[in-house]
């Protein structure tokens, strides 16, 4: 009996470490979720010359909580002869999605649920899966706004998935993996992230990302101005809270696969030049100074509460620099102790996690930026866009990218030469398609007439 | 210990199950759901014997027939949309011009 | 065991939503019963060493051809068709005939079974890997003329699809 | 004025032109007889672009285009005269086909000789053809430079000219073809264009009326004349005339040949017909309805003279048939002076140079009668000229009075038009017969070769001078001399006529003046000597010369005299004249009430056969036989119907029920439903399991573990 449950056990010692790294991240991404709106907020009111909120804490630091109790403290409502079970599974499915799409991502070196050596194609089909919540969902609230959302999400999904995809492969023939982890790997061996080597590639896949998250400039599914709030008019309290994690969640999943793929995941800038390691230390003494900074803030504070609020913050940023600067410094202080060296042992997963967040969270401030930066696009324009321009530079740029490989590998040419110049082709061919594209505006109409009006086309 | 026979019964059910669909159901977008259940259900046949035999061919007939199931419901799919733009209905038994 | 476990549950899974899909009445519900069947299929899949294909059929399956069936269904539909009745007057005929072609298929595997090599022969799922290696090169290489044909196919299917959707204008 | 343009601009390139040509002579190459099937083509050309597309063009273009045509025509053809004339006299002819036309095949002639016959479109250029050639486009290039003048203010400018260059095509094929069928398409061509200019002003019905009149009686002569071809076809095997005239001379037949008598009558009757003879002149009157140009071309220069063509190219079978000359003689004496009797009473200008016009065709007809073939066709020469320069010059007149042709009307105009008088009365005077002048050499020469051949000929002829000098200075008097009798709303605007018009007049006042003189001594003659020698030698008796032209000149100028005692001295005497001789000036006057004869004759006869035709076809071929044939069809089909209903039918119904019977069973297979469709296949897939597992050899046995 108890050896059997000692088999047990030991059957599930591998499945551990996952676990707690799965636990972690769904604990954490909520919160996270929540700051990412603030920060939205705060950005948008910057832009905007305003304060954004303030009232909630210093600098409105609190609001994400307040904003989730809300959530969660509100009605649920589900409209007359809506679908009850599609109703009820709709947020759940993106959310599911969403997160389970981060399974297969390396937030640092070890640092990852489970590496798969189908990895990317995993990231990617998964998320891909997020449709269903939002056309579902639209769908099953029965209100003409939501369906329309619901169907032009869909065919906006469907489309930039292939661009996406396709800026995707480009990537992969540099690494020559599926594997997130070892395609890491490859950039640190390269010494250049891929952003260098196939910019085309990671241009497409910012655009598609944008378009892939729903997001300004295209963000028809939710176009306020047109469809009260799109798929999501109907929904409230929790479920909204769901559709919003899950939105949240999958710029997070653009953003990682973007900085895996193409801004060398965790490895901080110029990996493999060593002159450069004192970048190493830069993470803590962030650390360092953004303690210090909401100390000399704290006294400027109205209230108390909120003084004490910045103090704790101080606090919280003093304690990552002392978690980032242990590993660094362990064996210098303790000696070569067994405790000592696991402690250092841990220093790239730390290092490279704050390296992996800073670029994810770089990456979503381009996505702010550029949402509070251009107007929204009309339908038949995003369709046109994906269909007649982006999807055939990405084919022609994967053709680019096996070409300069093919260049480099068989005919020798230096790595250095061979992708700039084929960049260089690939590029002058999107200029020849965009010139063309500008001829196709008589299309306009009918494809926007056929796509914009949902069901009754 | 599961054996390829469980493989080849799951799949002949989800098979069967398939053709009472594509048998009985009168809505044509169902009709197609159930081809794609066989389709599945080949799917896994392929896979289990190429597990068995070890070698990918398996594999390689299934992303086959998986490509074959895409172009099938695509076309189909079209074809259905433009039967309901011309007829209001999805109805196969109300589909009986091929008779004549 | 644990396969074991696994392996129940996918099946069970799948027959469960594939009897689901044919019994509904509302085409939706079939669509979400038919991708959670197609989602257990590719667990079937990952069990079976095909993580290729188990990314594929969730790529190509769920992410693809279901996500236009949703849309189809969304385009065509029918309210009326949740009044109508489901299934055909002669939906009888079609059962005693899957029956019998159950009950034959079955004897055809009972009858067989001596032939089958039981799972302790089978080779060590390591010759399946590295699987997506594997695939692409018998792809590329043995089959690459059907490679080809298919792709001719999807183009052809795509043109089709095209042709028949697109409003007579 | 860009009409006025082309006519200098078009005179300029003449006289170049005409160098180049006379240096082209001196070089002493052949340039234009071998190309002298290009003659009739620019015409035709023109015609064509004109008839298409003339609509869209200016009349200055139209102008240039027609004219322009005419006049390379006339350089070729005069080219091509010089150079025949450059020739030594025994080679003055070219033959040459274009392509064989009709080409028949082997046939039978009356006299038992199996010939090939075969009509070729081809060109014949003798002297005789030579003088036609220099008359048509000559004087058809001076009355197209007229035209311009005078149609300038006519709508549908480019029609009449697209007509005229047709006429000319039609004209001078009718003179350069080298066998009589050719001859006969443009003869019919001819009396197309004259049908359609005489009805330029088809929206006036008298202008109408007159078109189909000339047509219907060109007709009746041209039936005359088709039948004198075939009989020529079936007698001589040939239609070529070098060939049969060869035929001719070789001896083959007796003088006095019926079926050689017989073919020149019905060739006569088709002259009379074109030429406007006893019996059928009675259309050339009326065709003055016509625009004056097309008068003076058609219906006074050439196109009438196509008769008196016709005949002297065929002179070789009249030479053969005494008795038929005997009637080309009589006819063309009674034609002379029986019009120039009705010529004397008209007061419409144009009519009275239509009645002299036809008694001058007469007197040619007159001296073809008698054998003087060429004296015919030089007076045929002269005649062009004098007789186009009146017609322009009274076209002319008109112009000036705007379009007043009674002449009672008129008067006093002399002084206005000088150009205009001069000419007519140099005309005049030729046509008169006063020497020096064209007109007399040629009547002179008639008129002595009819003194031979017959006395009385020559009375009737020497009379018919003196009625055309009456008549002719009445003409003149009463237009330009006396008192004025011009409408005074008139009065106010008589005018000089344009350049362009009394150019032409000028040069062919110049011609009749001097025209004459190359007869002078028999040179004519000899010129036509290749083509006029199977004449016979009408040498018998000897003449005196001097006393017939001292009578004729006399007789000439008594009728002068007398016009002028008439018309200028006391004018009131012709009223009192006219009351005392009132039914012979009534008779005359109505022009013998030939029209209305030949109405009460024909005309209505022909109707009156119309209706009774017509009756009979309703009463018998529709009544009996269509109607008789139609209930009959309809008694059978009664029939047939029931055969059809009952046998028929009934058998293929009876096939189609048999059918459908047999179908039943299989019927429930093909529903056209999907699914019923997927239960067969089912069906087949469990048959084939079960096949498979019993070629296996298992059976339900080895269920049993």
């Amino acid at each position: 009996m108890t050896h059997a449950l000692q088999a047990s056990l030991e059957a599930l010692k591998p499945f551990l470490l996952p676990l707690i790294y799965a636990v972690a991240i769904v604990a954490v991404l909520p919160l996270l979720a929540g700051y990412l709106v603030l920060m939205e907020r705060k950005v948008m009111a910057h832009m905007q010359v305003r304060l954004g909120p303030v009232r909630v804490g210093p600098h409105g630091l609190l609001q994400p909580i307040a904003d989730a109790f809300k959530l969660l403290l509100k009605e649920d409502i589900t409209p007359e002869n809506a679908d009850r079970l599609v109703f009820w599974l709709a947020p759940m499915l993106s959310m599911t999605a969403a997160m389970l799409a981060l399974a297969a991502v390396p937030f640092g070196p070890g640092f990852q649920i489970a590496d798969l050596n189908i990895g990317l194609l995993f990231v990617v089909g998964i998320s891909s899966m997020g449709i269903f919540g939002i056309v579902l969902g639209g769908w099953a609230s029965n209100s003409h706004y939501s369906l329309i959302g619901a169907l032009r999400s869909a065919a906006q999904l469907v489309s930039y998935e292939t661009a996406a995809g396709m800026a995707v492969v480009g990537a992969l023939l540099l690494a020559g993996t599926l594997s997130l982890r070892n395609i890491v790997e490859m950039q640190e061996n390269t010494g250049v992230w891929f952003i260098i080597a196939a910019p085309v590639g990671f241009f497409i896949y910012l655009v598609a990302s944008i378009a892939e998250t729903n997001r300004a400039p295209f963000d028809m599914p939710e176009a306020e101005s047109e469809l009260v709030a799109g798929y999501m008019t109907e929904f409230s309290g929790f479920r909204w809270a769901l559709y919003f994690l899950a939105e949240y969640t999958n710029m997070i999943v653009v953003a990682s696969i973007a900085t895996t793929l193409f801004l060398g995941g965790w490895l901080r800038p110029f990996p493999t030049t060593h002159w450069l390691n004192f970048l190493d230390w830069l993470p803590a003494a962030l650390m360092l100074g953004l303690a210090g900074y909401c100390l000399y803030r704290t006294p400027k504070q109205p209230v108390a509460i909120q003084k004490l609020v910045m103090v704790l913050v101080a606090g919280m940023f003093a304690a990552f620099a002392a978690i980032l600067l242990a590993p660094m410094v362990a064996t210098h202080i303790a000696g070569a102790t067994s405790m000592a060296l696991m402690v250092a042992s841990w220093k790239p997963a730390l290092l490279g996690g704050f390296w992996f967040l800073l670029k994810v969270f770089l990456y979503i401030y381009l996505f702010m930026w550029l949402r509070f930066t251009f107007p929204r696009y009309r339908f038949d324009q995003l369709m046109r866009l994906g269909w007649q321009f982006l999807i055939p530079v990405s084919i022609v740029n994967v053709m680019g990218i096996a070409l300069g490989l093919a260049l480099h590998r068989q005919w020798g040419w230096p790595y250095g030469v061979a992708l700039p110049t084929t960049t260089v082709i690939t590029l002058l061919i999107a200029a020849a398609l965009a010139r063309t594209g500008e001829k196709k505006e008589k299309d306009e109409a009918v494809v926007g007439e056929f796509w914009g009006t949902g069901r009754d086309a | 210990m599961i054996g390829t026979g469980h493989y080849l019964f799951l799949s002949l059910a989800l098979f069967l199950i398939g053709v009472v669909g594509v048998v009985t159901r009168r809505n044509v977008i169902i009709i197609l759901m159930s081809i794609e259940l066989i389709l599945n259900a080949v799917n896994i046949n392929l896979v289990a014997f190429s597990r068995l035999v070890g070698s990918v061919e398996g594999h390689v007939f299934a992303i086959f027939i998986i490509t074959d199931a895409a172009a099938e419901a695509a076309v189909g799919l079209g074809i259905i949309i433009a039967f309901f733009r011309n007829r209001e209905t999805v109805l196969a038994d109300e589909m009986d011009l091929l008779k004549w | 065991m644990l396969d074991r476990i696994v392996f129940d549950l996918f099946a069970g899974l799948a027959i469960l939503s594939a009897i689901l899909v044919v019994t509904r009445r509302n085409v939706i519900h079939s669509a979400i019963f038919l991708i959670t069947a197609l989602l257990a299929t590719a667990g079937i899949f990952l069990q079976l060493h095909a993580e290729f294909l188990f990314i594929v059929q969730i790529i190509l399956y769920v992410g693809g051809i279901m996500v236009l069936f949703v849309f189809v269904i969304m385009l065509v539909n029918l309210d009326v068709a949740l009044h109508q009745m489901q299934f055909r007057r002669q939906w009888w005929v079609g059962l005693l005939l899957a029956i019998a072609l159950g009950a034959e298929a079955t004897a055809a595997i009972y009858i067989g079974r001596l032939g089958l090599p039981g799972p302790e022969t089978a080779p060590p799922a390591s010759v399946l890997e590295p699987n997506t290696e594997l695939v692409g090169h018998a792809l590329f290489t043995g089959y690459m003329l059907p490679f080809e044909i298919a792709s001719v196919l999807l183009l052809v299917a795509m043109i089709g699809a095209v042709v028949m959707a697109k409003r007579r204008t | 004025m860009p009409i006025q343009r082309n006519v200098v601009l078009n005179t300029v390139i003449l006289i170049m032109m005409l160098l180049v040509t006379a240096g082209i002579e001196m070089k002493g190459t052949e340039m234009f007889l071998p190309h002298i099937w290009l003659v009739p083509l620019f015409p035709l050309a023109a015609s064509a672009v004109m008839l298409l597309f003339g609509r869209k063009l200016s009349n200055a273009a139209v102008s240039g285009f027609c004219v322009g045509s005419v006049f390379l025509s006339m350089w070729f053809g005069f080219g091509a005269i010089f150079e025949l004339i450059a020739r030594p006299a025994a080679h003055r002819v070219v033959e040459f086909a274009l392509f064989n036309w009709i080409p028949a095949g082997p046939m039978h002639t009356t006299s038992g000789h199996l010939v090939n016959f075969n009509a070729q479109w081809g060109f014949l250029f003798d002297p005789l053809t030579a003088v036609m050639v220099g008359i048509v486009t000559g004087v058809g290039f001076l009355i197209h430079v007229y035209s311009t003048g005078y149609m300038a203010h006519e709508g549908g400018y480019y029609r009449f000219f697209g007509y005229l260059n047709l006429f000319m095509f039609s004209m001078l094929t009718l003179v350069l073809a080298n066998n009589i069928l050719l001859m006969f398409v443009g003869w019919e061509g001819v009396g197309l264009c004259s049908y359609l200019l005489i009805g330029f002003y088809f929206l006036k019905k008298s202008a109408a009326d007159a078109g189909k009149k000339a047509f219907i009686v060109n007709r009746i002569g041209d039936a005359g004349f088709l039948l004198g071809i075939f009989l020529l076809v079936g007698t001589l095997g040939t239609l070529n005339f070098s060939e049969f005239r060869g035929a001719i001379l070789a001896g083959h037949f007796a003088v006095g040949d019926a079926a050689l008598t017989a073919i020149a009558l019905l060739l006569f009757v088709g002259a009379t017909g074109k030429s406007a003879q006893i019996p059928l002149y009675v259309w050339l009157p009326d065709a003055m309805e016509g625009p004056t140009p097309v008068s003076a071309l058609i219906h006074a220069a050439t196109m009438v003279t196509a008769g008196v063509y016709m005949l002297v190219r065929t002179n070789a079978i009249f030479a053969m048939a005494p008795r038929a000359l005997a009637v080309v003689a009589v006819v063309g004496a009674v034609t002379a002076i029986f019009a120039a009797t009705m010529g004397v009473l008209q007061n419409d200008i144009k009519r009275v140079l239509a009645y002299s016009t036809i008694s001058q065709l007469g007197y040619m007809f007159l001296a073809c009668g008698v054998g003087a073939f060429s004296a015919g066709i030089f007076h045929l020469l002269t005649h062009a000229f004098f007789k186009g320069l009146l017609f322009l010059g009274a076209g002319s007149v008109i112009h000036a009075v705007s379009g007043e042709q009674d002449m009672q009307k008129m008067g006093a105009l002399s002084g206005k038009i000088r150009t205009t008088y001069l000419t007519m009365l140099a005309a005049t005077l030729a046509i008169a017969g006063i020497p020096p002048l064209a007109g007399f050499f040629s009547k002179d020469e008639i008129l002595a070769h009819a003194f031979r051949a017959n006395h009385a000929l020559w009375l009737v002829g020497w009379i018919t001078a003196g009625m055309t000098a009456f008549y002719m200075f009445r003409l003149l008097f009463l237009t330009f001399k006396g008192a004025s009798r011009v409408a005074p709303e008139v009065e106010r605007h008589i005018h000089e006529s344009p350049s362009n018009m009394t150019v032409p007049l000028i040069i062919l006042a110049v011609l009749s003046i001097v025209g004459g003189w190359i007869g002078i001594g028999g040179r004519f003659e000899r010129f036509l000597e290749p083509v006029t020698q199977a004449a016979p030698a009408s040498t018998a008796g000897e003449t005196p010369e001097a006393a017939l032209m001292i009578a004729s000149v006399a007789i000439a100028l008594a009728g002068i005299g007398l016009a002028w005692f008439l018309y200028i001295k006391r004018t009131e005497l012709p009223d009192k004249i006219a009351a005392s001789f009132g039914g012979l000036y009534r008779l005359v006057y109505n022009k013998y009430y030939v029209d209305q004869i030949y109405d009460a004759l024909f005309v209505n006869r022909a109707k009156d056969l119309g209706l009774t035709l017509g009756a009979f076809d309703r009463t018998f071929i529709d009544g009996l036989g269509v109607d008789g044939a139609g209930w009959l069809t309809r008694a059978t089909s009664v029939i047939s119907i029931y055969w059809d209903k009952w046998i028929i039918d009934g058998s293929v119904n009876l096939i189609a029920n048999v059918v459908r019977v047999l179908s039943i069973p299989v019927r429930w297979l093909q529903t056209g439903r999907v699914s019923s469709y997927a239960g067969f296949i089912v069906l087949g897939v469990l048959a084939l399991i079960g096949f498979y597992l019993h070629a296996a050899g298992y059976t339900l046995a080895n269920l049993r573990p």
